[in-house]
C-alpha cells in the first residue's frame, strides 16, 4: 500500500508537471496585473506630481469647468447635434439614471434601496439652473453623489448635460418653444415619436 | 525463405562448391536440429552468461543517465543543452539523424536483400531489424525531447481534432519527417514480429518453464507450421519486404529534405536524398558489423555468421562509402562550380574553420580508411573489421556533425557568428541514447533468437527436396 | 461447421513424417485419393505443398492493394482537407492546394496501409491467434516446430473413415499415425 | 505435447485484441474530452473573491449597466475593472455599516486596491482587445453569458482557441446591433440567418483567423 502511495504521488508529481503554465502567465504587466518590484504592488503608475502631458493642460474653462470668467456657463463648449443627444441618452441612462431614473424624476432603483432621493430635475430650481451647473455636478459631486469625473469622459459630461436639457423639456416644454415654422407640425407628425430631430436642439444651440 | 527450394541453381544458394573462394553461408553438418539447438539454447537456458550481465550492467548505467537527462531536460527545459543562435539545431537532428541512418541497414537486409533474394541475409537479418527499431526508438527521442514539452507539441506532430482546431504543416519537411519515421518504425516492427511467430512457436514447444511457454505461446499467437498458413505467411512477407523497400529509401530521403528544402548553403544541395540514403545504409552496415563480431564471438555463432556474411557486409561498406565519398566530392565542387560566395565561403570554412579538425577527420574516415576494404586480408582480419566499423560510426556522425554545426554557425550576417559548444548534457544525451540502444539488445539477445531460426533451417541440405513432385 | 452437429469424438488422423518429401509426397497420394479436408504441417514453408493441398491463390495481395489505396486517398485526403479547408494558412505565398508539398505524406501514409493490411490480412485470414488447436493434443506435434512433419487428415472429410485412412496413412511410410482429440 | 492453452483462449485472444484497440482508443478519446472539459478551462466554476461581488444583485436586480463599472470598454483593449470609488459611489449609504462590506471601506479608507482574482484570464501570448468586439456588434453576454444571472461570476465558455475560432470564421452567427451589446438576454428581432449577415456587411465585420492576429 505505502509503495502505491509513493507511485501515485510520483504519477501525481509528472501531471502537475504537465501543468505548468510558463508560456501562460509570462513576467510582463497586463492591465492590473499586480508588480513584485513597486512597494504599493501596482504596476500601473501615476505620472509625477504636477506634471501635465503634451497637450493636456486643461486651459479652456468652459470645456473642462463648465465656466466663463467664473461664472457657471449657459452655453456648450459643441454644437449640440442629434448624435449628441442619443449619446448623452445613453450615457444618462448608463450612468446617472441608477439613482435619478431615467425621467429624472430621481427614483432611480439605487433610490428605492435606500440612497437618499436627489432632487427632481423638473424643479424650478434645476430648470432654471444653466448647463454647465450639471456638468459641475457631474465634476465635482454635490451632496451625497459622488463625482463622475473618473468614469464618465468630458464629452460626455457635456452630452449628459444636453440630454437632462432635453428631458426637462420633456414635462415642461411650451408651444412658443418650437421654431415658428415647425409648429404645423406638431398636430400631424410625418415622424415617430421618439426619433430624434435632424435638426439642432431648438433654445442652447450656438 | 525458401529460396533453397525455388531456386536450387541459384549459384547463391545453399551451400558453396568452390570451397576456400567463397566461404558458405552456413557451416557444413548442420541440420533443422542443431540449428534450432544452438539458437534456441541461447535464449532457454537457465545460466544467463556472466558476460551477458557484465555488459547489460554498462548498458544500463548510460540508460540510467539518459533517463537522469531527460528528467533534468523535462524540469529545466532545453535550455540545459549547447544549442543557442545561430546553431538552433545541434546534437538533437545529428544524433537524429545518426540513429535513424544506422537504422537503414536492418530493412534493407530484411526486405531488399529479400527481394534480391541474397541467402546471406538469413543470419543476420533478424537482429538487424531488432537493431533497427532500437536505433528508431532512440532517434525518435531526439526530434520529440527537442520540443522540451513533448506532451504539449502533439498537436504540431500528429493529425488529432484538438482543443485549438489547428491542425499540422503538412509543406513542412519536419512534418514529413514525423510520417517518415512513425511508418518506418510502424512497418519494421510488423516485419519484425511477423518474421518471429514461427520462431516464438519453436521456443514455446522448447521451453520447459510453463510461464516462459505461457508467454511465448501468447505471442506466437497459436502459429503451427500449417501450409496453408505458410502459404498466406510467405505472401505476406514478400509483400511487407516489397513494401518496405521503397519505405527505407523514403525516410532517409526525408531526413534530408529537412535540410536540402531550407535555402542554406551546404544544405540546399540536390544530391543530399542519394547521398544521404547510402550514407545510412554505409554506417547502418557498420553498426551490424559492430554488433555481429561480438556476438558471434561471444556466443560462437561463427558457423552462422561466417565469413561470407563478414565479407558481403564489408563489401556493401565499400560501396556505400564510396557513394557517400562522391558526395563530398561533389558539395565541393559545387560551392566552386556554382561561384556563389556563401556557398564557396562554406566550404571553405569547413575545411579551413573552427571545425576543419572534424572535416578532414571524416574524410580520412569516410573516404580514405575505407579503401583498406579492397584488400582481401583486411576482410579477413574480424578484429581489425570490429576497429574499423566503430570508425565508420564515428565517421559518419562527424559527417552530420559538420553539415549540421559548420552551415549554422557561420551566419548570413557576420554579426550573429558564434561558435557551438555542446554541455556536458549533450553528451549525457548521447550516451544514454547509446545505452538505451545496447540495453534493449541485450534484452533482445538474452530473451528473442536473435537468428531466424526458421529461416536457416531452410538453408540446411535437409530442406532440400529429393524428389521430383511436379 | 459441421463440428456444431455432430459432437465429433475425433478431430482426425495425424501422420508423422521425417522429412519434407515423405510430407509432400504423401500429400499427393491423399489428394489423389480424395481426401480434401487435410493440412500439412511443416517447420519451414514449402512451396510443394501449395499444389500437393491444391490450395487456392490468396487474397492477400488484393487487401494490400487496398489497404495501400485507402492509404494514400486518406493521407492526401487529410492534408487536403486540413489545409485547404479546415484552416487554410497562407505560408509564404504558397497556394493552399500546395500538391507537391503533400506527396510525400501521401506516400508514407500509402506505405502504412498497405503494411498494416498486408499483416492484419494475413493474421486475420490465418484465423490467428488461436492459441488452442485440436492437433497440440498429439505429444509428438511438440517437434512440427523443430525438425518433423505431419499431416492430419480431418474427420469433417466425406471421404474420412477411421479405418480406412488409417491404413491410407500407415500406407505411406510415416513415423506413426495417431488419433487428433478434437 | 499437451495443450498449453484452454479452449476459451481461441476466443479470448480475439476478444482482448479488439478490446484492447477499443480500450487504447477510448483512453484517447477521453484525453480529448478531458482537455476540452471544465476541469482543464476551469469554465463553470466559481473563484474564490475578496469580497463575493454578486453580478445577479446588481445588473439583474438593480439594472445597472455593464459600463458604469467596466468603463473602458468600449475604448481599450481592457474593459477595466472599477476602483473601490465605484462601488463607494453608493455603498457610501446603502449597507453603509454591513460588516460584509467593511473590505470595500478599508479599501477606500487605506487608498489600498481590492485584489479581485482575474476569471477570465487568457493566456499572455493572446492578445484580446474589447473595444473593437464592441465596435463590430458582439454583445457582452455573447463571451461572458447570462452575466445578470450569476451569483458569483464564473466563465461561462471554454476560451480556448476552438471557441474563438468559431466566432471568427461564423460572425453572423453571433453578430447583433450595436444597441443591443450590454443587453442580457437578447433574442433578434428578426432570425439571426436574416440579421446577421445584413450586420456583417454594415458592420464591415472581417474577422481574420491569421496567427498573428490574436498572437501578436
Amino acid at each position: 500500500m505505502r509503495r502505491n502511495l509513493k507511485l501515485i504521488v510520483c504519477l501525481a508529481a509528472f501531471a502537475l508537471a504537465g501543468c505548468r503554465q510558463d508560456m501562460h502567465n509570462q513576467p510582463k504587466y497586463r492591465p492590473l496585473r499586480a508588480s513584485t518590484f513597486f512597494a504599493d504592488g501596482q504596476s500601473a503608475r501615476l505620472p509625477v506630481a504636477n506634471t501635465v502631458a503634451r497637450g493636456l493642460l486643461r486651459e479652456d474653462s468652459l470645456l473642462y469647468e463648465g465656466k466663463v470668467n467664473g461664472q457657471l456657463a449657459d452655453e456648450f463648449p459643441m454644437p449640440v447635434t442629434a448624435e449628441v443627444m442619443a449619446r448623452g441618452q445613453e450615457r444618462f441612462n448608463a450612468f446617472c439614471s441608477p439613482c435619478h431614473g431615467r425621467t429624472g424624476q430621481g427614483d432611480g432603483m439605487v433610490v428605492q434601496r435606500g440612497f437618499r432621493a436627489p432632487p427632481s430635475y423638473h424643479e424650478e430650481r434645476l430648470r432654471n439652473a444653466p448647463v454647465g451647473y450639471f456638468f459641475d455636478v457631474m465634476t465635482h459631486g454635490f451632496g451625497a453623489m459622488q463625482d463622475y469625473s473618473a468614469q464618465i469622459p468630458v464629452a460626455d459630461r457635456w452630452a449628459i448635460a444636453a440630454y437632462i436639457r432635453a428631458l426637462q423639456y420633456s414635462q415642461h416644454a411650451t408651444v412658443n418653444d418650437v421654431p415658428v415654422e415647425q409648429r404645423a407640425e406638431l398636430d400631424n407628425p410625418t415622424r415617430a415619436p421618439g426619433t430624434p430631430a435632424g435638426e439642432p436642439a431648438p433654445a442652447e444651440g450656438r | 525463405m525458401a529460396e533453397a527450394l525455388d531456386h536450387p541453381h541459384d549459384p547463391l544458394a545453399g551451400m558453396s562448391t568452390d570451397g576456400l573462394r567463397t566461404p558458405a553461408v552456413i557451416a557444413p553438418g548442420h541440420d533443422f536440429n542443431s540449428v534450432t539447438d544452438k539458437i534456441a539454447g541461447i535464449v532457454l537456458t537457465k545460466r544467463t552468461p556472466i558476460g551477458w550481465f557484465f555488459g547489460f550492467a554498462i548498458a544500463f548505467a548510460f540508460l540510467l543517465l539518459l533517463n537522469l537527462t531527460i528528467g533534468k531536460l523535462l524540469l529545466e527545459g532545453i535550455g540545459i543543452w549547447g544549442n543557442n543562435v545561430p546553431v538552433g539545431w545541434a546534437f538533437d537532428i545529428i544524433n537524429f539523424v545518426w540513429w535513424i541512418g544506422i537504422g537503414h541497414a536492418g530493412t534493407l537486409i530484411s526486405a531488399i536483400l529479400l527481394l534480391f533474394r541474397q541467402q546471406w541475409r538469413t543470419s543476420i537479418n533478424r537482429f538487424a531489424e531488432a537493431m533497427t527499431l532500437f536505433a528508431v526508438a532512440c532517434a525518435a527521442m531526439f526530434p520529440l525531447l527537442h520540443t522540451g514539452r513533448p506532451w504539449l507539441a502533439i498537436y504540431w506532430l500528429f493529425p488529432y481534432p484538438n482543443s485549438m482546431t489547428l491542425w499540422p504543416q503538412f509543406r513542412s519537411p519536419l512534418i514529413w519527417d514525423v510520417f517518415a519515421v512513425s511508418t518506418y518504425g510502424t512497418v519494421s516492427l510488423l516485419f519484425w514480429f511477423t518474421g518471429l511467430v514461427p520462431d516464438l512457436a519453436t521456443l514455446r514447444d522448447r521451453a520447459e518453464s510453463p510461464v516462459a511457454r505461457k508467454i511465448f505461446g501468447v505471442f506466437a499467437l497459436g502459429w503451427r507450421g500449417s501450409a496453408r498458413h505458410w502459404h498466406r505467411y510467405e505472401m505476406a512477407y514478400l509483400l511487407l519486404a516489397g513494401i518496405s523497400t521503397p519505405l527505407v529509401l523514403s525516410v532517409h530521403t526525408i531526413v534530408s529534405f529537412d535540410f536540402a528544402v531550407s535555402v542554406l548553403p551546404g544544405w540546399h544541395a540536390t544530391i543530399f536524398p542519394p547521398y544521404f540514403v547510402a550514407g545510412a545504409i554505409y554506417s547502418g552496415f557498420a553498426m551490424v558489423m559492430t554488433l555481429a563480431v561480438p556476438l558471434r564471438k561471444f556466443y560462437h555463432l561463427e558457423d552462422f555468421i561466417t565469413m561470407r556474411h563478414i565479407h558481403n557486409m564489408t563489401k556493401v561498406m565499400l560501396v556505400t562509402g564510396m557513394i557517400v565519398a562522391y558526395g563530398y566530392v561533389n558539395e565541393a565542387f559545387f560551392a566552386w562550380y556554382s561561384a556563389n560566395p556563401y556557398e564557396g565561403y562554406m566550404m571553405l570554412n569547413r575545411m579551413t574553420g573552427p571545425y576543419a579538425v572534424f572535416y578532414w577527420s571524416l574524410i580520412l574516415i569516410n573516404a580514405l580508411m575505407i579503401q583498406l576494404f579492397w584488400f582481401r586480408r583486411v576482410r579477413d582480419n574480424v578484429a581489425l573489421l570490429f576497429v574499423l566499423s566503430l570508425f565508420v560510426n564515428v565517421g559518419m556522425w562527424l559527417e552530420r556533425f559538420i553539415i549540421i554545426v559548420t552551415s549554422l554557425h557561420r551566419d548570413f550576417l557576420p554579426s550573429s557568428w558564434d561558435i557551438y559548444t555542446p554541455t556536458r548534457w549533450d553528451f549525457a544525451m548521447f550516451t544514454g541514447t547509446i545505452g538505451l540502444f545496447l540495453s534493449l539488445f541485450f534484452l533482445f539477445i538474452r530473451f528473442l533468437p536473435a537468428l531466424a531460426m526458421f529461416e536457416m533451417r531452410t538453408i540446411v541440405p535437409e530442406a532440400k527436396l529429393q524428389g521430383d513432385h511436379h | 461447421m459441421a463440428h456444431e452437429h455432430a459432437a465429433p469424438t475425433l478431430h482426425g488422423l495425424m501422420a508423422e513424417f521425417e522429412n519434407a518429401d515423405a510430407l509432400v509426397a504423401a500429400t499427393n497420394r491423399a489428394r489423389l485419393e480424395g481426401y480434401r479436408h487435410m493440412d500439412a504441417y511443416s517447420p519451414i514453408p514449402i512451396e510443394e505443398l501449395t499444389e500437393a493441398l491444391a490450395l487456392p491463390r490468396t487474397r492477400l495481395p488484393m487487401l494490400v492493394l487496398l489497404g495501400g489505396i485507402l492509404g494514400g486517398a486518406g493521407g492526401y485526403g487529410l492534408e487536403y482537407w486540413s489545409q485547404v479547408i479546415a484552416y487554410p494558412l497562407n505560408v509564404g505565398g504558397r497556394p493552399f492546394h500546395s500538391w507537391p508539398h503533400f506527396i510525400p505524406v501521401t506516400f508514407e501514409t500509402t506505405v502504412l496501409g498497405a503494411a498494416l493490411a498486408a499483416f492484419v490480412g494475413m493474421w486475420a485470414l490465418n484465423k490467428l491467434p488461436m492459441p488452442y488447436h485440436p492437433v497440440f493434443n498429439v505429444p509428438a506435434f511438440a517437434r512440427a516446430s523443430v525438425d518433423r512433419f505431419f499431416l492430419v487428415i480431418e474427420s469433417t472429410d466425406p471421404r474420412f473413415d477411421r479405418h480406412a485412412t488409417q491404413k491410407f496413412l500407415e500406407a505411406q511410410h510415416p513415423v506413426g499415425v495417431s488419433e487428433v482429440a478434437p | 505435447m499437451p495443450q498449453i492453452f484452454n479452449r476459451s483462449a481461441n476466443v479470448l485472444s480475439k476478444v482482448s485484441i479488439v478490446g484492447g484497440l477499443l480500450l487504447v482508443g477510448g483512453l484517447l478519446g477521453l484525453v480529448m474530452l478531458l482537455g476540452r472539459s471544465s476541469y482543464v478551462t476551469r469554465a463553470n466554476e466559481f473563484i474564490e473573491q475578496p469580497i463575493q461581488f454578486s453580478h445577479l444583485h446588481h445588473v439583474g436586480d438593480d439594472g445597472i449597466d455593464c459600463r458604469y463599472c467596466h468603463t473602458s470598454v468600449e475604448t481599450s483593449t481592457f474593459a477595466g475593472i472599477p476602483p473601490t470609488k465605484t462601488c463607494m459611489n453608493c455603498h457610501s449609504q446603502i449597507w453603509a455599516n454591513s460588516p460584509f462590506l467593511e473590505p470595500v471601506r478599508a479599501s477606500f479608507r487605506d487608498d489600498k486596491p481590492l485584489r479581485w482574482i482575474r476569471v477570465h484570464d487568457l493566456p499572455d501570448f493572446v492578445y484580446f482587445n474589447h473595444s473593437i468586439h464592441v465596435k463590430k456588434g458582439m454583445g457582452c453576454e455573447s463571451c461572458h453569458g447570462r452575466v445578470d444571472q450569476m451569483p458569483l461570476i464564473e466563465q461561462a465558455n471554454s476560451l480556448q482557441m476552438d471557441w474563438c475560432l468559431n466566432c471568427h470564421r461564423n460572425p453572423e452567427q453571433f453578430v447583433r446591433p450595436r444597441s443591443e451589446i450590454f443587453t442580457m438576454g437578447y433574442r433578434p428581432a428578426v432570425s439571426q440567418a436574416v440579421l446577421g449577415p445584413q450586420l456583417v456587411k454594415e458592420y464591415q465585420i472581417q474577422p481574420s483567423t491569421t496567427c498573428s492576429t490574436c498572437h501578436r
